[in-house]
Parts: C-alpha cells; structure tokens; sequence
C-alpha cells in the first residue's frame, strides 16, 4: 500500500491518502475503543464470577455498539450554571490529542499509517499533555465542586505521572538512540525486547501508564466511590461519549506505546507483524483489567508522594543506570 | 513581613460539601455535611432519618410476635441476630425456657449470620476503597448462606425465624449437612480473601493507622461489638454475659492493637473464623429430635415492668428495651441499635482528616442505614 | 586484576547507599554484616591487586573523558601504582577490622546504622583518594574525608565538646586544604592537566612556569603549598591542634582517622607528590623539619596527659612527624613503611583502648589501674602494641621507626637525628605510662572495676588480628626479609619513567635507601627500654604511690601538659589581634565611615523626600515608563544609524 | 531539507506583534495571572526571532534552537516560581490583582 | 502568476498559522474570564510549535507543546483554580495611562517594524546546520552536550532552585498552620 | 512486600472458573419449599376467622364473608393489598385451615399501585398455577382439603 516516509512534498495527492489513511485510523480506532469496553466487560464479569454482557449479539458482541448508539442519541444536557462554551470545547479538547497521538505508532513493519517522525516519542508525551486541558476545563466548566475536585486531581495527578512516564521512556531511548518510535523497534527487532533490558523502566511505566490512563489503582480522578465520577459529572450523552471515548484511545494508544517500546512493537517469529502488535496490545489492556479486578484505589495524597518520592528517583536511576551501561557495553 | 491578624484569618477558603444521600459509598442513604479546607475536614455532621420507619413507635402497636418482622428491618443484613435479640428480651420477662433443638438453630442461624454479615461489610468496605472484585465474591459465599437460610425459613433477607420461645421452623431435612459442608469451603474462601486483600500494599496503605481512636473514646461514646475490641478492650457479650447456650462453645475473642481500620477488617475476617468454630461446633451436638417451640402461652402478654437484655449483634451491642404494662404489646419499646451509636464517633473520628480518608474511615466504623435510622 | 581496583572503594559506596536506603531503624548485626563483608571483600581485591602488581614496572591508569572545558580534558578514572597497592590493602584491612570492632562498641547506639553509613562514607572517601589518578579527583576526596571526619568526630552532636571539636578540626584542616587548593590551581595553571603523570612529566623537564614565577621557584611553592594541605590532614605542628581534640569522637573512629584514613591521607598527599617534591631541596627541607619538630613536640606533649586516649592522640601525632621527616630527608620507602607498620599498631592501640574505655566507661589514666586480670586479651594486645610503638625489637614500629633514624643521621641531619631519638625516648615512657596505668597496680575505681570486662567476640577478635600484625609487619622491610617492601615500592618506577626521567638519574629512584646499621638500631632500642624503664620505675614500681599529678609550681609539667600553650598561643596571636582589629575597625565604622553616610543618607533623604512621589509601588507603572525608555533609546538608536525615518 | 520560502521579515513582524501585544498586555491587566501569561506571550515572541534566526539568519545554525530552549526551560522556572510566589501572596492577601503589589514602596 | 509562485505551501501555512497565532493573542487580551485567556495563552503556544514546526525546529516544537502547552498552560489554570477561579477581569479602562501605554507599545512595534524593513537580509539560508544524517533532536542535543554544557547545567541548577523554590513558597507556613 | 502479586493471582485464578450468574428470565431460580412468595387462597377452606387479618403486622388484609345456608361461614371477598404486605407469613402461621398459603411467585412489579390489589380471584389462581408447577408439594394441602371436606360433610 502506501507508504510516504519518503514523501515530503505536500501534493494533492498526498493530501487525499493522508485524508483515507487518517479516516481509516479513525475507524479502527473505534473499532478497537468499541471491543476494548466489551473486552472490559467480559473480563471483569468473569473474573469475578459473572458472564459479562451476552444479549445484544453473539456472546453480547454488539453490546457496546448499543451503548454508544444510546448515547448518542441522548438529549445533551447542558447544566444551567455552567459555562456554555467551556463545557462544549472541552471533550473535543479532551479527544483530539488522544487520536493524534495514534499518527506515531508504527503498527505494523511497513507502517503504513504512520508518520515516521524522528521525534515520535517525545510527539505522544507532549500531545498526551494536552489531554488534561480538556479534562481539567470539564471539571472547571461543570460548576460541580466533585467534578471541579475530580478535575483538579485529574490535571494533577496526569502532570505528576507523565514526569517518570517520559522519564521512564528515555532509558528505551537511549538504548535505541532514537527518539523514532520505527528506530526503536527496528532496533528491538535485532537484538532484545527492551523488556528485558529495560525491566525497571518497564515497570516505572507500566504503574505510571497506569496512573495516567486514570486506571484502577490510580482512578482517583473519577472514583465512583469518593467523587462520584468525577470530572465527568455532569456529562451526558454524546460529550460523556467523547470523554469515554478519550479514555479508551488513549488505553490502546498506551498499549500500542508499551508494545512499541517494551515489547518489541509488530517484531516476533511466525505471525505477521499486525497480528504481533495486536497481541501485544491486548496483552497489555488485559493486564490493566486484570489489576482494575484486584487492586483497591490509591489514596490521593499517597498517589503523589508515590510518583516524586519513588517512581521519579527510580526512574532517574533507571536513567543513570541505562547511560552506563550504555557507555561501557 | 508582618501579619495582620485579618489577613490571616481569611486567609484559608473553606468549602461544604454534602457526602450524599445519594453518594455510592454511604451504605444506604445517609448524608453527610462536610466542612472542608482544601483537602482537610474541619468539620463533618452526619445527617440521618432518611430511612425512618419509626420501628419503635409501630412497636407499641404491635403484639410482640408481630414486632419480629419490623425487627428483620433493622439491620437488614443481619435479620436473625435481630430477631433474636427481640425474641430474647420478652424470653427473659416470660422467664421462658427453649427447647435444646432451638438453642442449636438459633446459634447455627445466629452465625452463619455473623458471617454472612461480615463477609458483606468486608465486600463492601472494599468496594468503597475501591476494589470491586471482592464486593462480587463475598456475594457468592453469601449466597449459599442466604440459600441456606431460604431454605429454612422461605426468605432470603427477611427471615422472621424466630419466635418467642423457640424457632418458627425446625430444620428441613438434609439442612444440617448443608451447613457442615459449608463451613470447609468458607475457610477455603476466606483464606482466598486473605490473599486477596489483606497483603495489599495500596489496601494497606489506605487502613493502617487510619480512624485510629483509644479505648477510652469507644468507651465514652458508648461504642461496642468490632469497633471496640478494635481497640483492644477485651468486650463480647457472648463470652462477658453469656446468653443462649453460648457458654457451651470453644471459640476466641479476637481483639485489635491499634484501633485503626485495618484492625476493624482483621477483625471482620477473625470474626468469621470463629463464627465459624461456633457453627462447626454446634452441628456436631445437635441434637437429633425434639420440638423446636417451647411452651408459649396462646397471647404472649409480657408481665408488667421494664426489661433490657442485649446480645452481641454483628455490629456491636443490640439490645431491647421494653416497658410493659402487662398488656399484649409494649408500652414503650426502645432498641439500643449499633450502628447509631458507632456513627455518633463519626464526627469526631472525622475532624482533621483528608478528604481521602473520609470514606475509609466511614466504611470501616461499618453502619447500615437501616439500623441506625429504624 | 589492577584494572578490577575500581571496585574497591565502591563496595564501601554500595555499603554507604544500602544503609541509608535501608533506614535508620535496620538491625545493627545486619548493618554491620553488611557493611563489614563489603569491606572485607575489598580487602580480598585490595590484596589481589597488591600481589599482581609485585615485581612490575607501571602504573596501571584507566581514565574515562568527563568534561572537556576549552581545550583542556578533564578526566576521571583510577590509577593502581605500588604506593596505591599498599595503601589499598591497609586501609581495607584496618577498616575491616574497625568495622567489626564498631559492632561490639557502638551496640545499642540511637545511630547505630548511621554511623555505619558514615563510617562506610568514609572508607569509600580515602579508596577513591588513594586511587585518584589526578589531583582534581583527589581533592574532591580529601574533602570528603574532611566532611566524614567532621561528622564521625562529631558522632555525638548532643555533647558540647564533640560538636566543637567536629567544628574545630574542619576549620584547621580547612586552612591546609586552601594551601593545597592553591597548588592544584597553579599546578593546572601552569601545566593544563591535573593528572599526576603529565605534572610529573612537565615538572622534570622543567616545561612548568606561570608568569612571574620561574619553574623551580614553582615547583618549590607548590609543592610547599601542597605540604601545607598535608600539613592540615596530617596533624603537624603547627596545625595539629585538631587532632586530640578529635578524641570526641567513638573510639573506633579514632582508629581509623588515626591509622588509616584521615591522617594518612596527608602523608599520602606527600608520598603521592614525591616526585614533585624531589625536585625541590627546599621544600624537602621544611618537609624535615616540620616533621621533626611535631615528632619532637608532640611526644613532649604527650607526656603528661590523663586521657588515654589524647596520649594515643599525640602519640600519632609524633608518628606522623616521624613520617614526614623521614620523607623529607629522602626516606621515601621508611616514610610509607612507617605510615603501614604505625596504621596496625596505632590502630591496635585504639582499638585496645576502645575496648578499655568500653569496660570501664572512662578516659582518665588515673581512674583505671589492675586491669590485667579482668581484661586479658586487651592486655597482651596493649602490650604488642606499645612494645611495637616504643621500637623494640623485633616489633613493627622497630623496624620502620629505625629505618627513619638511620636516614634521617645517614642523609646528614644530626640535629633531626636527635629530635627523633628524644622523641623516641619519650614515645616509650608515655606508652608505657598508660600501660602500666592502666593494667597494673590497684584498681584506683573500684566501682568501675567491679564491672570491667572483655568484650564480645567482634571486638577481641579485631584486637588479636592487629596485634599479630603489630609484631609481625616489621619483617615485611626488615633486612631479614631482603627488605621487600623497598624492592616493592621501588620496583614502582612508572611515575618516573612516565615522567621521562633517565633512568640514571638519582630522581630516578624515589628517594634514597640506607642500609641498616647495627649501632643505631642497638642505640634506638636502648633508648627505648630506657623509657620503658623510667615509666616502670615511675609507675609500676610497688612502694611509689600513684598520686593525681597537679602539675601546681611545675613549669615544665605544665608546659607539657598544656601543650606547649599552643591554643593559647595562637589565641594570642590570632584571636587576640583579631579582636583588638575589630574593635578598631567597629570604631572606624561606628564614627568615621557611618558619620559620612550619615550626612550622605540625610542628603538624599532630602532628595528622596521629593522623590517619593514617583514611586507608587504600581509593577505596571514602572514597566510603562521602562517601555517607554526602551523606545526612546530604540528611535535614538535607528535615528544616529538614518535612514530608517 | 528543501528550502524554505518564508521571508524572515515577516517571522520577524510575527514576532514584534506577538511582543507589543503581550508588553500592552502585561501592563494593563489587572490579575496577575494574565500579566505572567503576557510576559510568556512575550518570551514566545522572542523564541520566535531565535528560531528564525536559527533557521534564516545570515549563517544559520542551531545555537538559536538552543537559546529558545533555555528560553523555554527558564520561562517553565519562571512560571513556577511566579505562581507560587501568586499563591503566597492570595493567601495573604485573599487578592490576585497587581495594584494590592506594592508592598515595596516607602 | 509570479505572486502566487511565491506563495509556496510553507508561506500559506505560515500565513495561516500566524494569523491564528495573532488572533488567540487579541483573544487572550479581550476576554473576560481569566480561564479564557489561559485558554487562548495555549493556543499561542500551540501556534508558535508550529511555526518552529515548519522552520525545521521540530524538538524545539514538541518541547514548546509539551513544556508550554502541556506543563505551564496547566500550571496557570491551576493557579486560577486554587485562587479566585471566578476571576473576571474589568473591561480595559481607557485611562490616561493606558492610552499612554498602547500608543508607547504601537510606536515600539512601529520602530521595531521599521527596523526589520530597513535591514538588509542575506540570502535565504541554507541547510549548512542542519546535515541531512543527523536529525533535529540528536543535532541538538550534540550542541547541547559539547557547546553548551556548562550553561545546560546552570539551567538544570536554575530548574531545581525554582522547584525548590517554588515548593517552598507556596507550602502554607507552619506558624499560619497553628 | 509484593503482597498485590497474591492478590492479582487470586483474580486470575477466578477467571475459568464456573460462573454464578443466573440468567433469570430465561432460568427461573428454584425456591425452596418453604419459600415464602405472594399468597395463595384456598376459598373453600377458609372459614373467615378473621386471624390472618389480625395478625398481619401491617393490616393488609382484608376480608368478608357470610354464612351459608348450613350456617357456616363463607368467604366473599378476600384482598392483600401487596403495596404494605412485607409478606412475614404470620398469617399463614396461624390459619387454622391453611386456607391461606405461600406461593413461590415473587414477580409483583407492576405500573400503578392498584394492581397491587389483589383479590381472592387471583389468589386463587395462584393456588392452580402453584398445584401445576409443584403437583409434588401440593399433597398436604389437598389431605386438609380433603379433610375439610369431609368436616363438610359431617
């Protein structure tokens, strides 16, 4: 198919393949968001004894498809006290970043959707920081002190994470020598997974992708039993869809991150390289169920302390460590 | 730079939140007023009635057998103990004496109750810090004790087993195996659930050394059952003034160190071990026949006076009260309820403390709205 | 096995950083286990490296480019020569055994674990010093070793005199360490690197000059300058005021600054810069007789003192300057050997009279007394000890201690000669004043006496291990033994051949060697069983009571016991003066300079008055009017160049 | 890398724009928060000039690129530093406006 | 025909992206609310990343989305938050001073204008720096790292003096706690 | 240390495990004899002796009858009002002729309160829906019912 690493030249043409390609991207992002909430479902009934849905469908497939359809054609409510267009701007706020920042994952060997940018790494940290803007403006915007709370820890908590997030990251980096997401799987591709080398890093990352993807342990922001839900309070309808949707992008953008970094991206024996990517993506989404299944919520202020006390040394050892090694081997 | 005291005084914003009554974690409905300063309460005042039923006022109507359903109302996940402490207090006035086959119910329904009660205030305390799994498993244990008990008495919730001088109904055939079968697999469980939660780091670091209060405390404000011995004060009704035939059982008195919450959910677990022991024990001497209603006479007129008896409810101290004139009904009943005595530490235990650990702590003080509203 | 050295002093760092990660309320066995198998698995590679390295010719140098500033490197790295071996080995042995010896001494302290962390802080310092292959890195570690000895010595904040002494032996070695800071600077000024080699290598082909100054007339300054660094670390007259006061500090502590790490370091600097020094007669020259004049000094000093462990104090102080005199007159080989046979008994000496001090809970001489019977061990090792330290043969400090008489007479210096046969003489009484104070006689406290006993395992098993070394470590140089350490060290020709000096040249070796000579060393042993005897006629003798001296009318006593006057002497001459200047300068301030700006400030008052107005406190304000200058200067600026408008 | 045909006079425009509006900015408002946002408003005017320079001056190399991100890193100080010093002065003052600053006159 | 030849993609991409860059400055300086305007600071942000975007500079652009619009941007809306998150600013008084003010700030710019129109400019640059082996991130970080190491290091050393100090100033004093 | 690893191979383990759900409409749950679910009636027994509507805590039954040409007390009308019955079963504990009994239906949501209301009719119908389902358990209740018939008869 098409490839434009080599194309630089804005034309027509390319314009319109990037237009399909980001269309197609769109697609299946759903598409994954769409099973990765019926994944959830399933895998958090049936690890604690239940079936999970199973109506709507083959074994209850269609579910969230019905889910969102109903939500879409929700009334969108618009609390009186609330700032109109704030709370309008904010899920798209929210959303956008969350499907830019798929343009960098290298899918597949011959990435054919995906930027090869030489700064692709450092391109998802930064665009994932916008996120919290449309977060923290939801909360903000409601006029609902739990959401305005939610908000706030939200921001608060995603900016504290993403520090040994992007911390984490740089020891792969620095094996790599790269910051191109492609170099860094071509160079897992040849030699060890980072997992292997970079365990520590890896674990720093899998607790602050955690923390950031507001997930169980660290879904203080819209902790059902404290703040009630958090930034998205009073989110109805298809605006509550855009936040969903936010999140659920992000868990597979995560994924595809973590698989990209850690795992060796579409790279393994037999399997073609798309097959690789997506086990390895669900690999790592069914880890983040299988934790929300056992894990109580963190505490807030425990939550910080965690991130500046332990992960950001940890990290910055790992980042030390990796340095040297890198220079003696 | 110097102050003025102005400045300092409005320096800080404080904002009142209201904690339900239609928040998730309040266990049933149930509000609470929170003055807070950034993340800190200053001040919490627990509102509640939401739930009134007005039990005891209705009481005062109602011929004493009638009271027993208004009873399983109470504390709606403890039903047994509740009638029972009802049945109990009018067997002591009536100076009545059980049937052995009846004791033997009483005390096998009694804490298969305790369990199931517990099991449910450690389910649910969980899922208010956050973890849903276990909420889900303790209902499939509770569920078998909750079959066993339909079994019984054809209710899952509502028992009404209980009756002045005895039970309403002796066991069905097979019931007793049932219950012997089932006390292996709880253990199982609950050592499932220790594995489960009590290693937890984050669970951990969510109890420990959290709502810590001191004897003295618990015992200025009247509190009892877990939430006392948490503190170490050695205090069961069931060992310090044995009633029912509880004096014929081997079983331990767990207690607490520190007083924190983690040390009202160990107990929570120790509780059912030993609940456990009780049950184990008394299928093993039941006895094979007799009747299960003793001699009551037709309309149970109580002789005029006032009583109080309290038994070791899963909460803490139930006790009723009641002032007769001799008649079929009471003149006055009043019930000394657990979880309203426990909530009124709440306040206090709450002041100074995060926002975060308002509801570990409210979860772990363990009340059902049922109870304490009546 | 040379290239492994790195590890060395890193164990004790992984040792420092697991303590302190691992939190103060640790398990003390484990702590000291730890901490005490790290170092003595350093000392198994410290010996590694130091037999590799018998019987070849270099230093082994690895450097790694850290900055690179201009066009000058700095590097880091590790540099194994003969002299570094050696030090390696004496210092992980005797931190091994101090280690151990913590354990049994520091029991039951609030700090136990930190303590540890210090200690191991500490060890990794003087490692890393020891194998710094340039002065920069050097003298990074010398001041850590500072920063160790001032929080060790001062261990025990919470007493007064500990904090004092903490603060009082960081200042004066302060003063040295700018003296050596000076000379690293004109050093690298002068010849752009800071490593060891390339300074050598410029300094003996005279490529080393900085403006004014000529090449020997520098390298005599620095090299002076550098000595007085030494000078600091090393406790030397006139800067040797720190060390008994140091004594504050646990006695294991004591040992090691006293035998391996702090004061050593300063002979090290010496030994480390020989080749520098050589090139100089001067500098060599005040080497000498500071080193004589403190061995002199500080052996008077210790005459008269009560506590055991400030006699043991001035007693290294002696020893130093024996060391540096030895280095000074060219005794390059009886210096080092010196520096390892003083670090075994020294630190036995400590150790012992830790191991005293831990059973009876005091430091006063007469205090104690009878000991013998309750404390065996630390008996027979004091007695190693002491016999090693008062010359006697066959023990340790005999041979050395001869070694450095036998140089110092034979390289023509009769008058340093005689100061270290005095200091010799007097060396023997004090060390056996304590001895025979200690252990023999009547218990003179009976209280503390009842109580008296050996302690544990952990702290008799350092004192037995150090005292086979004491009497044995002696033939490592004797001339029984072919003087191996001499071919050792000398055999270590690579800082100069690096340095390119012919190997005809006398620079070539380092420093001189002297045959031993049977008279002197008769002459110095019977000095010593002179001052044995004088110390056993004074008190060991039955039929003279031992009274509490007061020292009432005696001048020479006093003198001694006050140390020469010297902290009231430089009270007098640097406090004293320091005041009177500032009281001269308070008056100039007070009335001349403040009278000026009083009357300036009143004139500008006046013009502040007016000018008040303009300043409202208003940010913005000011930013307008800054705003507004800013385009005046920029119209101004386009208007003079034209043609803008 | 092709090269580029954006004239560098108006990457400069840009700039001086983007620095009158934040310097006006910066000295009319009233909340201090906006006056740190204009003086970020005017830091970005400036890195514009560096990136520019960087990429069109008369010998384009990267210490422009280097200067913006110090500029970059020192305005993330400086916002740091400034917000606190806001929050501070709120808590003392209950206010956030920069006419209650001026504690600094006589 | 020639005019449009010089308006290549980069010139309208650049002209557009400077126009929407200007309008959120105008935008930052009309509203009202305080949360707007932080609003619109990051859409200048974002604005000026993309003008370093097309100059070459892509770190320096990732940086400035991810230290401005990413950290600061959050930073200021926190601070609006934590202080008076209803802020309104009043509509601009045209009082003698700020007439002064926006006359001082148009002749400034005007100056500044005519400045950059009367210099001369060299011929367009070239790709000298930038070689084509080495990307834009690695390229700098070399200049970094061997230029630039002592002042790189002063940064990281004002980074933590404003962390620290930062923490320091806005933790609640302990004599207030009591 | 690591005690969440426990934790996390406890979830795991419950994964293959057989489910609980029960999946309702389709598969009723099976109550137990003694279930106590919405009355049934049996008219014919009943002999309007008006207990069941004493006991009832909560007076949600009412009743009325009249007697019979061979003087004994027929039922006319019998209704629950299941907006209040908290279904306690102390009527059917105290019926002498058991005409009043539990069914195992336990559906009762409904769109107004008044269906709620119900009548003998529908109890009574509950009574043949319950025989069918459990022709089993029935047997006691048709003893008595013969029995009483027989009482009629003498």
């Amino acid at each position: 198919m098409w490839n434009w690493s080599g194309a630089s030249h804005l034309t027509w043409l390319n314009g319109l393949a990037m237009l399909i390609g980001t269309v197609i991207v769109l697609l299946l992002a759903l598409g994954v968001v769409t099973y990765t909430i019926y994944a959830q479902r399933k895998i958090l009934g049936w690890m604690q004894g239940r079936i999970g849905p199973n109506r709507l469908g083959p074994f209850g497939l269609m579910q969230t498809i019905a889910d969102i359809l109903k939500l879409l054609i929700k009334e969108d409510i618009i609390p009186e006290k609330a700032d109109r267009s704030l709370f309008l701007l904010a899920p798209i706020l929210a959303f956008v970043p969350s499907f830019m920042v798929l343009s960098v994952i290298p899918f597949s060997r011959t990435h054919v959707f995906t930027a090869n940018i030489s700064i692709g790494l450092l391109f998802y940290i930064a665009l994932s920081a916008i996120t919290i803007h449309g977060v923290m403006l939801g909360g903000w915007a409601s006029n609902n002190k739990y959401a305005l709370i939610g908000g706030m820890r939200s921001a608060a908590q995603m900016l504290s994470y993403e520090v040994p997030l992007g911390m984490s990251v740089l020891g792969v980096a620095l094996m790599a020598g790269s910051l191109n997401l492609n170099t860094i799987v071509m160079s897992q591709h040849t030699g060890w997974w980072n997992i292997v080398p970079q365990f520590l890093g890896f674990c720093i990352f899998l607790v602050a992708s955690t923390a950031e993807l507001n997930r169980t342990p660290f879904d203080l922001p819209e902790a059902e039993s404290e703040l009630i839900a958090g930034y998205h309070i009073e989110y109805s309808g298809f605006r509550m869809a855009f936040f969903m949707l936010t999140e659920y992008v992000y868990l597979f953008a995560m994924a595809a991150l973590c698989a990209t970094l850690f795992l060796g991206g579409w790279s393994g024996p037999f399997l073609p390289g798309w097959l690789w990517f997506a086990i390895k993506v669900f690999a790592f989404i069914f880890f983040q169920f299988w934790i929300q299944n056992t894990m109580p919520r963190i505490r807030a202020d425990h939550l910080m302390s965690f991130s500046w006390k332990v992960l950001l040394p940890l990290s910055l050892f790992n980042i030390v460590l990796t340095a040297v090694f890198k220079t003696i081997v | 730079m110097a102050l003025t005291d102005e400045a300092q005084s409005i320096r800080t914003e404080e904002m009142i939140l209201n904690v339900g009554p239609q928040h998730p974690s309040t266990h049933g409905v149930f509000r609470l007023v929170v003055k807070i300063s950034g993340e800190t309460i200053i001040e919490a005042e627990p509102v509640i009635g939401y739930l009134h039923r007005g039990t005891e006022k209705l009481a005062e109507d109602l011929q004493y057998t009638q009271i027993i359903p208004y009873t399983d109302r109470l504390d709606y996940v403890s039903a047994m103990i509740n009638n029972y402490a009802l049945c109990h207090t009018v067997e002591r006035a009536l100076d009545l004496e059980i049937p052995e086959r009846a004791e033997y119910l009483r005390i096998i329904t009694m804490e298969l109750q305790r369990v199931a009660s517990h099991l449910l205030a450690v389910g649910s305390y969980l899922l208010d810090l956050g973890a849903m799994s276990p909420f889900l498993y303790v209902f499939q244990e509770r569920e078998r004790i909750v079959q066993m008990f339909n079994e019984l008495c054809g209710a899952r919730l509502t028992y009404n087993y209980m009756r002045v001088g005895g039970v309403k109904w002796d066991a069905p055939p097979g019931w007793i195996d049932q219950v012997r079968d089932f006390i292996p697999f709880m253990r199982k469980k609950l050592k499932m659930y220790d594995d489960l939660i009590t290693g937890n780091e984050i669970f951990l670091s969510r109890v420990r050394g959290i709502g810590v209060f001191n004897t003295e405390t618990a015992l200025a404000y009247g509190l009892s059952g877990i939430n006392l011995r948490s503190t170490g004060f050695d205090w069961d009704l069931r060992k310090k003034k044995p009633y029912s035939i509880y004096n014929r059982f081997d079983f331990e008195v767990p207690l607490g160190k520190n007083g924190d919450c983690f040390d009202r959910y160990i107990l929570h677990m120790q509780e059912m071990e030993q609940s456990l022991r009780i049950v184990e024990q008394a299928v093993e001497q039941f006895p094979s026949s007799g009747p299960v209603l003793g001699k009551v006479p037709k309309m149970v007129r109580v002789p005029a006076g006032e009583y109080y008896s309290g038994i070791e409810g899963t909460r803490g101290e139930l006790g009723f009260y009641i002032v007769s004139e001799g008649k079929d009904k009471p003149y006055r009943m009043k019930i000394r309820k657990p979880s309203f005595v426990n909530l009124q530490l709440l306040p206090e235990l709450l002041k100074g403390q995060s926002m975060a650990n308002l509801i570990a702590i409210l979860g772990a003080v363990d009340i059902v709205l049922g109870e304490v509203d009546a | 096995m040379a290239a492994y050295a790195w590890i060395i002093p890193l164990l004790p760092l992984v040792g420092y950083i697991f303590l302190l990660l691992l939190g103060k309320k640790a398990p003390e066995g484990f702590v000291a286990g730890v901490s005490t198998i790290l170092v003595l698995i350093g000392l198994g590679l410290s010996l590694g490296v130091f037999s590799s390295l018998a019987g070849t010719d270099g230093a082994v140098t690895y450097t790694w480019k850290w900055l690179s500033i201009g066009s000058h490197n700095i590097d880091v790295g590790f540099q194994v020569t003969h002299l570094n071996a050696l030090m390696l080995v004496v210092v992980s042995l005797v931190s091994t055994l101090v280690f151990l010896f913590s354990l049994g001494y520091m029991h039951k302290d609030e700090r136990f674990s930190v303590f540890y962390q210090y200690l191991n802080l500490f060890v990794f310092s003087m490692l890393a010093l020891v194998i710094s292959p340039n002065l920069l890195q050097m003298y990074i570690f010398w001041e850590m070793v500072g920063l160790c000895s001032y929080l060790l010595v001062g261990f025990w904040y919470f007493k007064p005199e500990a904090a004092l002494a903490a603060k009082k032996s960081f200042i004066v070695t302060r003063i040295g360490d700018v003296g050596l800071f000076i000379a690293i600077i004109l050093l690298f000024a002068s010849t752009g690197s800071f490593d060891f080699n390339t300074i050598f290598q410029a300094a003996a082909s005279g490529k080393i000059a900085l403006g004014f100054i000529s090449g020997s007339g520098l390298i005599t300054l620095t090299a002076i300058l550098a000595f007085i660094g030494a000078v600091g670390k090393s406790a030397q007259f006139p800067l040797h005021v720190w060390l008994p006061d140091a004594m504050e500090g646990p006695t294991p502590v004591s040992a090691l600054i006293h035998a391996a790490t702090m004061v050593a370091a300063g002979v090290y600097l010496v030994a480390r810069l020989y080749p520098l020094f050589e090139l100089s007669q001067p500098a060599l020259t005040v080497v000498a007789w500071i080193g004589g004049v403190t061995a002199l000094l500080a052996s008077l000093m210790a005459l008269t003192q009560r506590d055991i462990k400030r006699v043991i104090a001035y007693s290294t102080v002696s020893q130093l300057g024996y060391m540096m005199m030895a280095l000074g007159v060219g005794g390059y080989v009886y210096g080092v050997f010196h520096l390892m046979t003083h670090a075994f008994f020294k630190a036995l000496l400590f150790l012992a009279a830790g191991s005293i001090i831990h059973a009876i809970d005091t430091q006063d001489l007469f205090d104690m007394g009878g000991l013998r019977k309750k404390m065996p061990i630390t008996f027979w090792t004091f007695l190693a000890g002491a016999l090693a330290l008062s010359g006697i043969v066959p023990f340790a400090g005999f041979w050395s201690k001869d070694d450095i008489l036998t140089a110092t007479l034979k390289s023509g210096h009769p008058v340093l000669y005689l100061f270290g046969l005095i200091a010799a003489f007097c060396t023997a009484f004090y060390i056996f004043r304590v001895f025979f104070l200690t252990f023999a006689g009547k218990p003179r406290d009976e209280k503390r006496y009842e109580h008296a006993h050996e302690g544990s395992w952990v702290m008799t098993l350092p004192l037995i291990v150090l005292a086979v070394l004491a009497t044995i470590a002696g033939f490592f140089n004797s001339p029984l033994n072919g003087n191996a350490l001499e071919k050792y060290l000398l055999r270590d020709a690579g800082d100069a051949v690096v340095a390119g000096i012919p190997t005809t040249s006398p620079a070539y070796l380092l420093g001189h060697t002297y045959p031993a000579n049977v008279g002197l060393m008769a002459l110095s042993v019977a000095v010593g069983l002179a001052g044995i005897g004088l110390a056993a006629w004074r008190y060991a003798n039955k039929n003279r009571e031992i009274t509490v001296p007061t020292g009432e009318g005696n001048f020479l006593y006093m003198l001694s016991y006050r140390k020469f006057y010297l902290d009231e002497i430089y009270y007098a001459i640097v406090v004293a003066p320091g005041k009177v200047l500032a009281k001269i300068s308070d008056f100039v301030d007070r009335y001349i300079i403040d009278g000026i700006v009083v009357v300036v400030s009143r004139l500008v008052y006046v013009i502040g008055l007016g000018l008040k107005y303009t300043q409202t406190g208003q940010l913005q304000t000011y930013g307008a009017a800054t705003m507004l200058g800013l385009f005046v200067i920029l119209a101004i600026a386009l208007f003079r160049q034209g043609g803008v408008f | 890398m092709p090269t580029l045909s954006i004239p560098p006079q108006s990457l400069l425009t840009l700039g001086v724009i983007l620095f009158c509006l934040g310097l006006f900015g910066a000295l009319t408002r009233r909340n201090i928060i906006i006056v740190l946002v204009c003086v970020e408003l005017m830091l970005n005017a400036a890195n514009i000039n560096l990136v520019a320079f960087s990429r069109l001056g008369a010998s384009p190399n990267l210490d422009g690129q280097v200067f913006a991100l110090f500029t970059i890193t020192v305005a993330a100080a400086e916002i740091a530093v400034g917000l606190a010093l806001l929050l501070a002065f709120f808590r003392l003052r209950q206010s956030s406006e920069v006419k209650d600053m001026n504690q600094n006159k006589l | 025909m020639h005019f449009f030849a010089s308006f290549t993609g980069s010139m309208t991409a650049f002209l557009i992206i400077s126009v929407l860059i200007i309008l959120c400055a105008i935008m930052l300086l009309s509203f009202r609310k305080v949360i707007y305007m932080a609003l619109a600071i990051g859409g200048v942000f974002i604005g000026c990343a993309a003008v370093y975007i097309l100059l070459g500079a892509s770190f320096i652009g990732i940086a400035q989305v991810l230290i401005y619009a990413g950290a600061i941007t959050i930073l200021i809306m926190f601070a609006i938050m934590l202080t008076n998150h209803e802020a309104q600013e009043p509509p601009t008084k045209w009082s003698v001073k700020n007439i002064i003010i926006a006359l001082g700030c148009a002749l400034l710019g005007v100056a500044l204008y005519l400045a950059i129109r009367h210099q001369t400019w060299s011929a367009q640059g070239t790709t000298v720096n930038q070689s084509s082996t080495v990307s834009n991130p690695v390229a700098i970080g070399m200049a970094l790292f061997q230029q630039y190491t002592i002042p790189f290091e002063l940064v990281s050393l004002l980074l933590i003096v404003g962390l620290v100090g930062a923490v320091i100033l806005a933790q609640p004093r302990k004599e207030d706690e009591e | 240390m690591f005690g969440f690893i426990k934790g996390l191979g406890v979830t795991l383990s419950q994964l293959p495990r057989k489910k609980v759900t029960l999946q309702y409409p389709e598969v009723m749950p099976e109550w137990p004899e003694r279930f106590r679910g919405v009355h049934r009636f049996i008219p014919e027994l009943c002999i309007v002796c008006n207990q069941c509507a004493r006991i009832c805590p909560t007076s949600c039954i009412s009743l009325s009858g009249t007697r019979d040409e061979n003087r004994k007390q027929r039922i006319d009308t019998y209704d629950i009002n299941f907006d209040i019955c908290i279904l306690c079963d102390l009527c059917t504990e105290v019926c002498p002729t058991e005409s009043i009994l539990m069914s195992d239906t336990f559906e009762l949501a409904n769109y107004d309160r008044d269906s709620l209301y119900l009548d003998m009719h529908w109890l009574y119908d509950n009574q043949l829906k319950y025989e069918r389902a459990h022709p089993d358990r029935v047997t006691a209740g048709s003893d008595l019912q013969e029995s009483a018939a027989k009482e009629e008869d003498v």
